[in-house]
């Protein structure tokens, strides 16, 4: 998906274990610092509050109006990045107007 | 090169720097009015052709003037040359000649 | 007659005030900050829009004055109090001066161009006001870029401390259009070769012999494109990038130029506002001093026995100054004969 | 240039920042691109400065990428700040210092709408009491991290070994300034020198030798933009506000890019990389990029850090011309060692951008 991130960021990726902890992050590991696992409990705040502010709506009604432009433009929502309605939207939807001319 | 879905985009500006005023600086130094044009867009208000087509024949003047030569040839096409624009433009442009002036020499600098 | 008039500020509209009132038999005392009678005139090397020297205008008033006027220059007024009918006027060296009547010609200020950030004044080479363009004129007849050598082009930025609600200016300042339009024809004809540019929102040419020399302006090559300046830049060569919308062709433009110059509008003279405040009067909406009413008294004010002429009431022209001046000296005069 | 003017605008918007007892908010972006910057940061306020500086491991993301593309709302990013506005209450710190510029924009417009709407702070106060049982005030002091490096650039300087300069010419290294947008252009008075000619990182490679470029499209936006750079089909635009940029200070010759924003930074070195090897067109000398470091990896340079040990092998765009020019000590074949120096493997190189020597 991120073709423009080079060889060295595949790099990265395959030495993550062995790079990042060389240069100071905490990778997916307990405690502070960079890159580090983020406590279930803080998760769950963040869950809450986005159950409260209305973030979790806002959430769910994009999903709902996707569905339903999915289903108008005769694509399938699906999940994830396999999604035909996904891949419309991130490859192909108004790129006329970025990005080829 | 690799493709990478995507590709840069050309700018949208004017650039007055790169600019290619060849028709402009021609029709200044051939018709007198050409330069008068205070913008006020009488000649396409009551124009034939801007009722069925995009044409204006303020709006031509002034991308040539920033050098957008090439399309002028062709939207100057679009004239039917009732006069009608004369008629009403308060500075007295000659709206008329100016656009014969372009069909005639766009070919003569774009051959 | 033994009746004395104030008149605050020494430009045109004062001494036209002060030659009228003096005329009609007045003591006058004509108070002016700087040095020198002139005000911002003095700056200017040529008028719009006959293009007539601008000395001539400030010597011609100045030869009107008459016996009956003291001149204090280099006095600065800070407060005029108003007790039994009378004024008494403080300067900041803490004289006092006893008047029947007073006149506020105080003038105006140009806008201080380097609060525009974004133009660059002061940062980069060759962006100068229309001020300092009408200095290289008095200097050298022509403009000249840092290097000595004439530009090839040059870009005039209308509204600069005009309409303008960022800089806490949103009123017009009137006279820079013209001025403008004054200023391209002259660079055009001491630099035949030089491409001008005029960057406006609207061009207003509202008096006689303007929109005459706008197309004066036209026939001889200057490029008026609308839109409005939004930031320079310098280019490797030194040379100055500046961005604009053509907005009759709704596209973004940029260009390089050689001098780029901001027709900065007009500011309210400093201390104008306390003077105002002495006498209980707040400015206007513009933070200019507030005539009573501006179409049926436009050189009162709200103090009875105070009078009002020139740009110190908002941005102004010669002519209108002038003619205000001589229409405060006749209201002076029938106040303090009670009429 | 006359940089008097500069110095006249820089005087005119100096800022409040804090000289010690932060309380330290990661970035998303910036803990995933540049671990090393944000580890460099810490070991210079603690080793270098002598700051105390808390390091929470209860914080979390500000929503802010999602809040720039529009799936999370206003209400929601602003009660996810108040949360970590008490946790710095809980802490017992005051002085808040995110890593982020698009976070330290979001928090300047939080407090801003706070200020001028106290009724939208007190919902946002009954939301996090609501959804997490906690409390919270807001900060006595907002800067960002490059604020505090800033506000440090003499002590830096004073314990410096190296230079900004070219070491066989003796010459200032020339230097172009990046801005992230939302440090100043929304609140010019909330960042150090204001929006249009901001001083914030100029300032600190003048204290350190080198010699900052004015290029014509120096205010423009890096065009990361979140969902420009997010949807696959607006990429183009992002990478062409880029290129308009590059283009831009090509004729001046950098030797290197400094910027103080997560997206910015991490975009003009791959943005680079993608130029490249799309249109054959590289910026840098001899087929090389230009080098785009944060702030802190040039504060680290200075101070004689390891490159590798700031992350500095993680940049597409190679440095090593960099280091040789600032004529630093360092090990080549330490590069690609892992923590326990053992041997990765070489990155593949690119086929146009040079990565090699």
């Amino acid at each position: 998906m991120y073709p423009e991130q080079g060889p060295v960021w595949d790099w990265i990726r395959d030495n993550a274990e062995q790079i990042l902890p060389k240069v100071g992050a905490n990778y997916k590991g307990d405690g502070p610092g960079a890159m580090r696992k983020i406590p279930q409990e803080d998760i769950d705040e963040l869950h809450r509050i986005f159950e409260v502010s209305g973030g979790l709506d806002w959430f769910n009604k994009i999903e709902d109006f996707s569905a339903q432009k999915a289903k108008e433009m005769g694509l399938d929502i699906g999940t994830g990045k396999d999604s035909e309605y996904f891949k419309e939207v991130y490859n192909t939807n108004n790129q006329e107007k970025h990005s080829k001319q | 090169m690799v493709d990478f879905g995507y590709g840069s985009v050309k700018t949208n500006n004017f650039d007055l720097d790169t600019a290619k005023t060849e028709l402009a600086s021609y029709l200044a130094a051939n018709d007198a009015t050409f330069n008068l044009c205070i913008a006020c867009g009488a000649c396409a208000a009551t124009c034939t052709a801007s009722k069925f087509t995009n044409f204006s024949f303020r709006n031509l003047t002034n991308q040539i003037r920033r050098g957008e030569e090439e399309s002028s040839k062709k939207e100057a096409a679009k004239c039917m040359l009732c006069g009608k624009c004369t008629l009403v433009c308060p500075r007295n442009v000659n709206t008329r000649n100016i656009i014969l002036l372009i069909r005639e020499t766009v070919q003569t600098i774009h051959r | 007659m033994d009746k004395s008039v104030a008149v605050i500020g020494g430009g045109v509209a004062g001494i036209e005030t002060a030659a009228e009132l003096g005329k009609l038999g007045y003591k006058v005392m004509l108070f002016e900050r700087d040095s020198e009678l002139g005000g911002n005139v003095r700056n200017w090397d040529r008028l719009f829009p006959s293009r007539r020297p601008a000395k001539e205008v400030v010597e011609n008033a100045l030869a009107s004055l008459n016996g009956g006027i003291s001149i204090y220059a280099s006095t600065s007024i800070s407060s005029i109090k108003k007790e039994n009918g009378a004024f008494t006027i403080h300067s900041s060296d803490s004289k006092q001066f006893q008047a029947q009547a007073v006149v506020l010609t105080t003038g105006f200020e140009l806008f201080p161009a380097e609060k525009k950030e974004e133009y660059g004044y002061g940062i980069f080479e060759n962006i100068i006001t229309s001020r300092e363009l009408e200095k290289m004129f008095s200097d050298y007849g022509k403009p000249r870029m840092t290097n000595g050598k004439p530009p090839h082009r040059v870009a005039f930025i209308h509204c600069v401390g005009s309409r303008d609600e960022k800089v806490n200016r949103p009123y017009c300042s009137k006279v820079c259009c013209i001025t403008a339009v004054k200023q391209a024809i002259e660079v055009k004809e001491a630099i035949p070769t030089a491409e001008i540019f005029c960057f406006y929102m609207d061009l207003r040419m509202f008096g006689h012999g303007y929109e005459q020399l706008y197309k004066e302006a036209q026939v001889k090559g200057v490029n008026f494109v609308r839109g409005r300046l939004s930031e320079t830049s310098e280019a490797a060569e030194g040379r100055v990038i500046i961005k604009v919308e053509d907005t009759l062709a709704s596209k973004p433009m940029r260009l390089t130029t050689d001098m780029v110059v901001l027709m900065v509008g007009m500011t309210p003279a400093t201390g104008t506002d306390k003077i105002l405040q002495s006498l209980g009067l707040k400015t206007n909406e513009d933070g200019f001093a507030p005539v009573k009413d501006v179409h049926l008294a436009s050189t009162q004010m709200g103090v009875e026995g105070v009078f009002i002429a020139g740009a110190c009431s908002g941005p102004n022209n010669i002519t209108d100054s002038i003619n205000e001046a001589r229409s405060a000296a006749l209201q002076v005069h029938g106040y303090l004969n009670g009429e | 240039m006359k940089i008097e003017g500069k110095r006249n605008i820089w005087k005119a918007y100096q800022k409040e920042i804090a000289d010690d007892d932060y309380y330290y908010v990661r970035s998303c972006i910036r803990q995933n691109f540049f671990p090393g910057s944000e580890t460099t940061f810490l070991r210079i306020l603690r080793e270098v400065l002598k700051k105390n500086v808390y390091d929470d491991q209860h914080h979390t993301t500000c929503t802010g990428i999602a809040y720039h593309c529009e799936v999370v709302p206003f209400e929601t990013i602003m009660t996810v700040v108040g949360r970590k506005f008490a946790l710095m209450k809980e802490s017992g710190f005051r002085n808040f210092v995110p890593s982020c510029v698009t976070s330290f924009g979001l928090y300047t417009e939080i407090l801003d709408t706070w200020e001028h709407h106290p009724k939208v702070e007190e919902k946002i106060h009954e939301n996090l009491k609501l959804a997490t049982g906690r409390n919270f005030n807001v900060p006595n002091n907002l800067a960002h991290t490059s604020d505090i490096i800033f506000k440090f650039r003499e002590e830096i300087a004073q314990q410096a070994k190296y230079k900004l300069i070219n070491k066989a010419t003796g010459k200032p290294l020339k230097v172009v300034d990046h801005i992230g947008c939302h440090y100043a252009k929304m609140f010019p008075a909330k960042g150090v020198g204001g929006a249009e000619y901001p001083y914030v990182l100029a300032g600190m490679v003048e204290s350190w030798g080198g010699e900052v470029i004015d290029y014509p499209e120096r205010r423009h936006c890096c065009g990361f933009g979140f969902r420009q750079y997010m949807v696959n089909a607006n990429r183009g635009y992002s990478l062409s506000a880029s290129k308009k940029k590059f283009e831009s200070m090509e004729p001046f010759k950098p030797d290197f890019i400094i910027s103080n924003c997560p997206g910015c930074g991490f975009f003009f070195d791959r943005w680079q990389y993608a130029l490249a090897e799309m249109e054959g067109k590289t910026y840098g000398e001899d087929g090389y990029g230009i080098p785009s470091l944060t702030y802190e990896e040039v504060a680290g340079l200075v101070l004689g850090f390891d490159p590798w040990e700031m992350g500095m092998q993680l940049h597409q765009v190679t440095v090593d011309p960099l280091l040789d020019k600032m004529g630093i000590a360092y090990n080549p074949d330490d590069k690609f060692k892992g923590i326990n120096k053992e041997d990765l493997g070489r990155p593949e190189s690119p086929k146009n951008l040079r990565f090699y020597k």
